[in-house]
Order: structure tokens, then C-alpha cells, then sequence
């Protein structure tokens, strides 16, 4: 939850990787002690993670049928009919699938829900800082991140009351084929981007009125710290990391 | 020319064209002084160019013709900077101005872009925002506060920078009434505790009220300048002003109608109230007036 | 006094991009249109970053591409995928604004890149879906990407016809 | 809560911002469903179960004109832009197009207009537009959510006057949610106030403001008239036809009071 979201980012980054480099039995079982460590940690009920399960449960079902159904020719054939082959080796590749949409699904979910949209754009900006060096405007791509996301409730709120003006002059969204509805969004799309350019004309108006040249010149009020408790995830990661490297050569 | 340093700001036969509008000026040789501390209130109905008055005093509108000059700064490409960073302005749509993902990270906003230390950063918003009855929303996101609240967010990010000038380019225009009033009553106090200039373009009556001065705008002209209750006093023609009648003038002219003729000139309610009186319980008391021969 | 004007440019430029962005996410994030034919679901995303792509060029398209790819992720519960496609969205509005060129007609100018940034989309996700979680995964993303592109580019199409005939700056390409 | 509104009525619906105003004037046009309850406008009836579909007559009896209306604008022209309405419910394209020039009058702007884009007009001119688009559609009821924010006291007027003009002369009930009270003294025949979802007190002007003092403290203004009478109240003065809430009223009352001289 406190951690440096800097920090929570890379991990995320790195946890996937991970992920693939996961090969067998033993590796996949580090890694649910990991995750499962990582929940409690964070003390958000395991409720929560199977909710962010439920959306997808189908595509992780088809994929896991396809899987096991068309994996590469290898090991012990259970079973024969036409093209389709399962085998030992599907059965296997399947169950590894299944376990790693679980475990992706999972730690998405508890970064999502222990991180703030805010500090994950802060922390992506930060990350960035080393482009620096190859002329990418990295400040002013966070400024940009950061209104952005100030910006999308405000917009949304004005989307909601233009849909509902149209629909006061009768317009009906979400009815009819897909042609229909991409013509009756044409009410909607309009109004919503000529005050989307208004409202960033005022506002860059606003900004150099209070004194805004340019984003290299500037302190910054906002910044994140690297913890003591950011290095543990890390030793803890790398612990992690080395025993999955060990799993990999047995 | 021995005025010329009691001047905060000086603005000389200024013109501005807007580059897609072929027919008229939205400004044309406008000229006017404002005094240190004063307030003035520029009026004008909609479309008569006093919004575009306010961006040009502050450098953003690049001006066809004319001088600005604020604290004895002239307004050049080269000193924009210098002169922006004496004025503080606050825009009409509280949406439309708010910069930061947070109330505390809007308020510094103007101070980063002073490239001010982080410890002073942290203790002017802190008092900046305690000066705005707006502590207990620190953290809040703009999307939660109301429009009242949005703009004195934006005064707490003035109040924060200490700039000599505030202009309000009607900043209470888009408020309820509630609103507006909490707003004009902070602007009232940071007038006067820190001899602040406000220069505040606006509709509302109330707040023209409280301006030592009042100059009227009218298709990019400067038609008047005179006190607020000179400007009053011109009734039903306030309309045409942008302004609305003030209601003591509604009422003399409801009364005139009526055969009953008030005193000349502008009242304040407390004036009408007194002569009312006076003329209703004069005639009860003693019923008929000595008649002089 | 107009010496200033560069800056202001650049600056407005920014913050157009950056509104565009929230637009787009905005959007993204509260209309969902659900496609019987496959079960799935289509969100106006393209619609922003196309629109935004062909009206303002690039950097705008390039910044509303990844930002708002970027951010629905984040937003809506797929970090996972956030850098995916944050890079995806990001080439995809990169292809389009370096494309189009609305001078050139409507199939040429408009469509065409479209097309190219659909593309972009489309293999994009089926190479990252395959690498988290398998070719299969990958190809079952395929059949609902492109009703998605399809949508964005039909209402794309109707809506920068509309915005460029209100708007003459937009027309001419002033503003870019 | 329950609220009746008399036909060719004219209600004002006050509260301070938050009180639920808009959500209540959601529901009369069926924007909102009630999740409990039922609404009913004229032969309609909506409950919870209403269906969509259903829903759409209602739509076209009752329009509305939200805060800044200007927004809803997006057609080409002036004249599709007002003529869009009516064609969603049904009216042939050369019918709407007419109707649009002959609204287009209606709201005081010139016939000339039509075909000009609404883009080019000031934000004023816009709103009338919008406000055309919705009288075009030839509702019976007229939902006024603040209809003169932002304008200047003159657009204000002539905005106010307009609508007065269409509930006297086409006996259009008007719905009038707003935050100023001056208008609610001057036009309003009913007044509802609310407070935090719930509708607090129904009366007429006069009932609702003659009571300066529960209005305060539910934070709400009091008509300048009205102030003005009360203090004059406090230095004795009567108002034997109750606290007059204009300047015309209060005049009315002190010429008849008016020592003879």
C-alpha cells in the first residue's frame, strides 16, 4: 500500500517476466507464495481478486480449451479424434495458462486497487526520467499525463449532461444495430470535442497567467520517496527470482 | 507626468483585432490609469471586449496598438513575465483554470513555476490555503468541490504567489449565490488587509458596488468612467451597461410612475429606506404641513 | 507585442493533447457499446485517438494514442496490460497522424491511415495477448479488435466531417 | 415526496445547490427513472417499470432546457440544429425545417439565421438556438434548469421575458429551477423548495417568502423587495396586503399609503 509507486510499477513489470520465466511445477508454487504474500501484505480481502476474475472467466476458459486441444504433439496421447490430439503435454501447457491468468489477473488487481490512477501516472513519469538523455520532454509529458487525468471526471460529467440534453430531443443511445448507435454518438461526439478545444484554449490561457514558461524551469511540489520498505520488496524479489532460475535448470 | 508613479497601471490608447474578424475592433484606443490599492470595476455587456481588456493588461493577447504599463514595467515580449508575475488573475469557468490533480498540488502550481524551494513551497500553500477557508479539502480532487470552491482554490493559489494586482475576469459569474457571496467577501478582506489593486470585470451589481471606481466598456470603446454611484444613478441605461438596475432605482421609478417623486440621483437602500420613512411618518405624525404663503 | 506567441503555440499544443487525452479516456471509460455477434464489448477509444490523431497531427496523436491507452488500463482495473498498451495505442496514433492527410479525400486521406493504425492495433494486441498468455488467447483477441477498429472508423469518419465544417481553423489546419 | 403541478401552472423550484433540484427535474421528463413511486404528466404515468420505449412520448411533452443548453448544438446549420427534435420524433424533414425558421423567430432571432452555422453565434445567441430546438418539438411542459447562467442582465431579461410570453400566450406549463429570486417573486405562480433530496415546502410566493426567516436558515435568498419591506416593517411600517416581493408591488403598497399632499 505505501510503497513508493515508482516502485510498485517496476515490480508489476518485473513480476511478469517472472511469470514467464516459470517453467514447471515447483516454479508456478514459488510464485503463488509470492502473490499470496504480496495479498496479505497488503491486507485487501482475497474477495476482491476473484471478483477481477469473474469479467474474463470466459476468455480464460476458451483459451484454456484451446490450449488443450491444439497444444504441440509431446508426451502421453489421452485421447485421439481427427486433428485433435490431448495430451500429456497439453494438460500440462493448459493448467500453466490457467494458473497464469490467475496470477497475472492478481497482482493487476492488487496494484489497482492499493495504487491511486495519480501517483501510477507520477510514477510512470518518473520511470521515464532517464529518456531524458535521448531529448524526450519528460516533465512536460508528466504535466500532460497529470492534467489529463484531472480532466477526465470533468469530462465525463459534461458527456453525461450532453446525453442527456440529446435524449430529452429524443435521441436513444445504446438501442438499435452498431450503424444506428455510431450515428446516434454523432450528438453526442460533437459538442463534447468543440468544448474539449475550449476548454484547453481557457485552460492554457490560465497556465501562463500564473506564470507558466515551460516545464524545465519549475520546482516540484509533488514528490515520491524510495523507502526502506521498497528495498525489502526488492531483496524479496530477488529471492524470489534466483529460486525460479534454480526450479528453471532442474 | 508627476502622476506617473502614483500609477499601478497605465494603459494608453490600447487596440486589439481579433485575427479571424475582419469588420471590427474588440478594442480600440482605449486609455486608463489604475491607482495602487484601488478597486476597479470594468462593465460592459457581453461581447464588448472588457475580457479582452483583462487578457491584454496581462500579456495574452498580443495588442495591435497602444502601452501597458504595470508598475512601471512596459509590457513587452521581452518583461511579459515581469508583469505576470505582479498580477494574479481568476477566469470565469472554475473548471477551465484548475491545473493541479489535487486543491494543494493547484495551489503550488504558480509557486513551482517560481521555482521556489519545496519548504516554502509547503508552508505558503499551507497558509494560502488556511487564508480560503480551504485546509479540510488539501487532498480533495476537483471533481469533488463545487464551483464556489474551485474558485477559491484559485484565489488561495493567488494569495499564495503575493501579487500586487488581482484581476477577476468575471470569476462570479458561473456561481450560485452562496458562492459568489463567500467569494466577494474574501476578496473584500485580501483588499483590503494587503492593498491589493482588484480589478474585477463583471455583471453583478453587488460587486461593482464595492469599486472606488467604475469604467464602462461598450463594442471596445471606454464610453464612462466615474464613481459607482454616478454610474447608478443612470437607472434603466444601466442595462445597456451590462449591469443590472440596482434596486433602489427600480423602485423610484416604480414610485415616479405613481406620482410620487423620489429624490434625484442614486440612493442606497439605507437612503431610500431613511426617506420613506421620513415621508410616511413625517405626514402621520403631523398630519398637514404648514403651507408657506 | 506579439513576440510571445511561440511559446503560447507549443504550450497550447500540450494542453490540447493532454484534454484530448481525458476525452478519450473519458469516454472510453463510460460508453460501452456491447456487440451481440461476439459477446464482446466496443469503447470509443479510437474514436478519440483517431480524431484527435487526424485533426492535430503529431505529437498530439502520438500523446493521445499512449496516454489514453495507457490510462483506461490503469483505470479500469487491466494494469497488466497498461504498457502494452500504452506502446500499442501509442504507434497507433503515431501511423495515423504521420498518414493522414485530409486534403487528399476521404479514402486516401482519412481511411487508408486508418486502416494502417487498425492494423497497428490489431497485431498488437494479438502479440502481446499471445506472449502474457499464448497464441490462443492471442487469436480469440482478433474477431473483437476488429469490430472495435471498424466502429472507431466509422464514427471517425462522420464526426471529423462535422468538426472541420464548423470549425474553418480546423479546416485549413491552422491550429496544427 | 409529492408535488403537484397545476396545468398551464408555473412552478419555480428553489433549494440550495445539491438540494436535489436537478434530480427532480430529471424525473419529470423520465431522464431518471423513480426507483420508487410514480410520476405522472398529463395521460402519462412512469414507475419503476416502465419501459424505454415508453418512454419516448413523454420526452416530447415535456422539454427541457438544461443549464447551459448551448452545449447540446452539433448540426451544420442553425435551422437542422432546431429541426433535429422534431424529426427524432417522427415529423417529416421539410415539416422540421420549416418549423425551425418559424422557431427560429419565436425566440427573437432573426430569420436570417437559418442557415449560418451555431458555431459562429456569441454563447446568447446560442442558447436561443437550443431553446428553439426544444420548443420545436412543441412540448406541453417547459423544464428550465438555471436558463440564464452566465448571461448578462439584459440577456437575462429578454430570456426571462420569453419564456413568460410562452406560458402566457401558448399556455405552456413551466417547470423553473433556479437560484434567483428575484425571477421566482416576479414570474413564478407556485414555488417548491427543497432541501437534501426532499421537498421541504410548497406555496406561492407569497407564503414562501413571507417567511424571511425559515428561508435564511435554509440558506436561501429573500427577494430585494421583500428585504427592503421588512426593514421598513421594523420601523413600523404595515403591509396590509401581505410583504410585497417586487418593486411594483412594493410601490403599489406604499402610493396607497401615501400621504395625501
Amino acid at each position: 500500500h505505501r510503497l513508493d509507486p515508482r516502485n510498485k510499477l517496476m515490480l508489476s513489470f518485473c513480476y511478469i517476466i517472472l511469470v514467464f520465466l516459470a517453467n514447471n511445477w515447483l516454479s508456478y508454487l514459488i510464485l503463488i507464495a509470492l502473490t499470496l504474500g504480496a495479498i496479505r501484505a497488503s491486507t485487501i480481502r482475497l474477495g476482491f481478486f476473484l471478483r477481477g476474475i469473474r469479467p474474463l472467466i470466459w476468455l480464460i476458459l476458451f483459451t484454456v480449451a484451446l490450449q488443450l486441444l491444439f497444444s504441440p504433439a509431446g508426451g502421453h496421447v489421452y485421447w485421439h479424434w481427427a486433428f485433435i490430439n490431448i495430451t500429456q503435454f497439453g494438460v500440462i501447457n493448459a493448467g500453466y495458462i490457467f494458473i497464469r491468468f490467475l496470477l497475472i489477473i492478481m497482482m493487476s488487481t492488487l496494484l489497482t486497487l492499493s495504487t491511486q490512477p495519480l501517483d501510477i501516472a507520477t510514477g510512470l513519469a518518473s520511470l521515464m526520467k532517464p529518456l531524458r538523455w535521448v531529448k524526450v520532454p519528460v516533465d512536460t509529458l508528466a504535466m500532460m499525463l497529470s492534467i489529463a487525468l484531472r480532466f477526465v471526471p470533468t469530462l465525463m460529467d459534461e458527456a453525461q449532461k450532453i446525453m442527456n440534453a440529446q435524449r430529452a430531443r429524443g435521441v436513444d443511445f445504446g438501442e438499435g444495430g452498431l450503424f444506428k448507435q455510431a450515428k446516434a454518438l454523432l450528438p453526442l461526439m460533437v459538442p463534447l470535442f468543440m468544448s474539449a478545444f475550449n476548454r484547453a484554449e481557457d485552460l492554457s490561457i490560465a497556465m501562463e497567467a500564473r506564470g507558466y514558461q515551460d516545464s524545465e524551469h519549475r520546482s516540484q511540489y509533488r514528490i515520491l520517496t524510495w523507502q526502506r520498505r521498497d528495498t525489502v520488496t526488492w531483496v524479496i524479489f530477488a529471492l524470489g527470482l534466483a529460486l525460479i532460475l534454480i526450479c528453471r535448470r532442474w | 507626468m508627476t502622476q506617473r508613479m502614483e500609477n499601478i497601471i497605465e494603459v494608453h490608447n490600447l487596440a486589439y483585432r481579433y485575427p479571424d474578424a475582419e469588420q471590427h475592433a474588440a478594442l480600440d484606443g482605449v486609455s486608463f490609469d489604475v491607482h495602487p490599492g484601488e478597486w476597479l470595476a470594468i462593465v460592459g455587456h457581453n461581447g464588448s471586449g472588457k475580457s479582452t481588456l483583462a487578457k491584454a493588461l496581462d500579456g495574452l493577447l498580443p495588442f495591435t496598438q497602444g502601452t501597458v504599463t504595470v508598475g512601471s514595467i512596459v509590457l513587452t515580449p521581452e518583461t511579459v513575465w515581469q508583469v505576470r508575475a505582479q498580477i494574479g488573475m481568476i477566469f470565469q469557468n472554475p473548471d477551465n483554470q484548475f491545473v493541479g490533480a489535487t486543491v494543494e498540488d493547484d495551489v503550488a502550481f504558480g509557486l513551482e513555476n517560481r521555482q521556489l524551494p519545496r519548504d516554502e513551497m509547503r508552508t505558503r500553500v499551507a497558509a494560502a490555503l488556511e487564508r480560503v477557508g480551504m485546509t479540510k479539502f488539501a487532498n480533495r480532487a476537483p471533481s469533488s468541490l463545487s464551483g464556489g470552491q474551485k474558485q477559491r482554490v484559485a484565489l488561495a493559489g493567488i494569495v499564495a504567489m503575493a501579487p500586487k494586482i488581482l484581476i477577476l475576469d468575471e470569476a462570479t459569474s458561473m456561481l450560485d449565490p452562496q458562492g459568489r457571496q463567500a467569494m466577494l467577501a474574501l476578496v473584500r478582506e485580501l483588499h483590503r488587509e494587503q492593498h491589493l489593486t482588484v480589478i474585477s470585470i463583471t455583471h453583478d451589481i453587488d460587486e461593482a458596488a464595492n469599486a472606488n471606481r467604475i469604467l464602462v466598456i461598450d463594442d471596445g470603446h471606454l464610453i464612462e468612467e466615474d464613481v459607482p454611484a454616478a454610474i447608478f444613478a443612470q437607472g434603466e441605461r444601466l442595462m445597456d451597461m451590462g449591469l443590472d438596475v440596482p434596486f433602489t432605482a427600480k423602485l423610484a421609478a416604480a414610485l415616479q410612475q405613481r406620482g410620487i417623486t423620489p429624490p434625484t440621483g442614486y440612493q442606497t437602500t439605507q437612503e431610500m429606506e431613511e426617506w420613506l420613512w421620513q415621508s410616511l411618518s413625517n405626514t402621520s405624525a403631523t398630519p398637514t404641513k404648514p403651507t408657506h404663503p | 507585442m506579439g513576440g510571445n506567441n511561440v511559446a503560447n503555440h507549443k504550450l497550447k499544443q500540450e494542453i490540447l493533447a493532454a484534454v484530448l487525452a481525458a476525452l478519450t479516456i473519458a469516454l472510453s471509460l463510460m460508453i460501452v457499446i456491447p456487440v451481440p455477434a461476439t459477446h464482446g464489448m466496443v469503447t470509443l477509444c479510437e474514436v478519440g485517438i483517431y480524431t484527435s490523431a487526424i485533426l492535430f497531427g503529431n505529437p498530439v496523436g502520438v500523446f493521445v494514442g499512449g496516454a489514453s491507452g495507457f490510462m483506461i488500463d490503469v483505470l479500469s482495473g487491466y494494469p497488466e496490460w497498461c504498457l502494452f498498451s500504452l506502446v500499442i495505442h501509442g504507434l497507433q496514433g503515431l501511423v495515423v497522424a504521420a498518414l493522414a492527410h485530409r486534403a487528399s479525400g476521404v479514402v486516401r486521406g482519412l481511411v487508408l491511415p486508418m486502416l494502417a493504425g487498425s492494423l497497428v492495433m490489431v497485431v498488437g494486441y494479438y502479440l502481446a495477448t499471445s506472449l502474457l498468455f499464448g497464441w490462443p488467447a492471442g487469436l480469440a483477441s482478433i474477431p473483437g479488435n476488429l469490430i472495435q477498429v471498424g466502429f472507431g472508423l466509422v464514427v471517425t469518419v462522420t464526426l471529423v466531417a462535422s468538426l472541420t465544417r464548423f470549425n474553418p481553423k480546423l479546416s485549413k489546419g491552422m491550429i496544427r | 415526496m409529492s408535488l403537484t403541478v397545476p396545468d398551464h401552472g408555473y412552478l419555480a423550484v428553489i433549494g440550495h445547490t445539491g438540494s436535489g433540484k436537478s434530480t427532480l427535474i430529471q424525473q419529470l421528463n423520465a431522464l431518471l427513472k423513480p426507483t420508487t413511486g410514480r410520476l405522472t404528466v398529463d395521460e402519462f404515468t412512469i414507475t419503476p417499470t416502465t419501459t424505454n420505449a415508453a418512454l419516448k412520448p413523454l420526452r416530447q411533452h415535456v422539454g427541457m432546457v438544461f443549464q447551459f443548453p448551448e452545449s447540446q448544438l452539433f448540426e451544420e446549420t442553425i435551422q437542422k440544429d432546431i429541426a433535429f427534435g422534431p424529426q427524432n420524433f417522427g415529423v417529416a424533414e421539410a415539416d422540421a425545417l420549416a418549423l425551425a425558421d418559424q422557431m427560429l423567430t419565436q425566440v427573437g432571432l432573426d430569420a436570417s439565421y437559418a442557415q449560418r452555422s451555431p458555431f459562429e453565434l456569441s454563447g446568447g445567441q446560442m442558447r436561443r438556438v437550443a431553446i428553439a430546438g426544444v420548443l420545436a418539438m412543441h412540448p406541453q411542459v417547459l423544464v428550465l434548469d438555471e436558463p440564464t447562467a452566465g448571461l448578462d442582465p439584459q440577456g437575462r431579461q429578454e430570456m426571462m421575458d420569453l419564456f413568460e410570453r410562452l406560458h402566457r400566450e401558448q399556455g405552456l406549463t413551466i417547470v423553473l429551477v433556479t437560484h434567483q429570486m428575484e425571477d421566482v417573486a416576479q414570474y413564478a405562480e407556485q414555488v417548491a423548495v427543497m432541501r437534501q433530496g426532499k421537498l421541504v415546502k410548497v406555496g406561492t410566493p407569497q407564503e414562501i417568502f413571507g417567511d424571511p426567516a425559515w428561508l435564511r436558515a435554509n440558506q436561501l435568498d429573500v427577494p430585494r423587495a421583500a428585504q427592503f419591506a421588512q426593514k421598513l416593517a421594523t420601523r413600523g411600517v404595515t403591509w396590509p396586503q401581505g410583504l410585497p416581493l417586487t418593486a411594483t408591488a412594493l410601490a403599489d403598497q406604499l402610493a396607497a399609503q401615501w400621504p395625501k399632499g
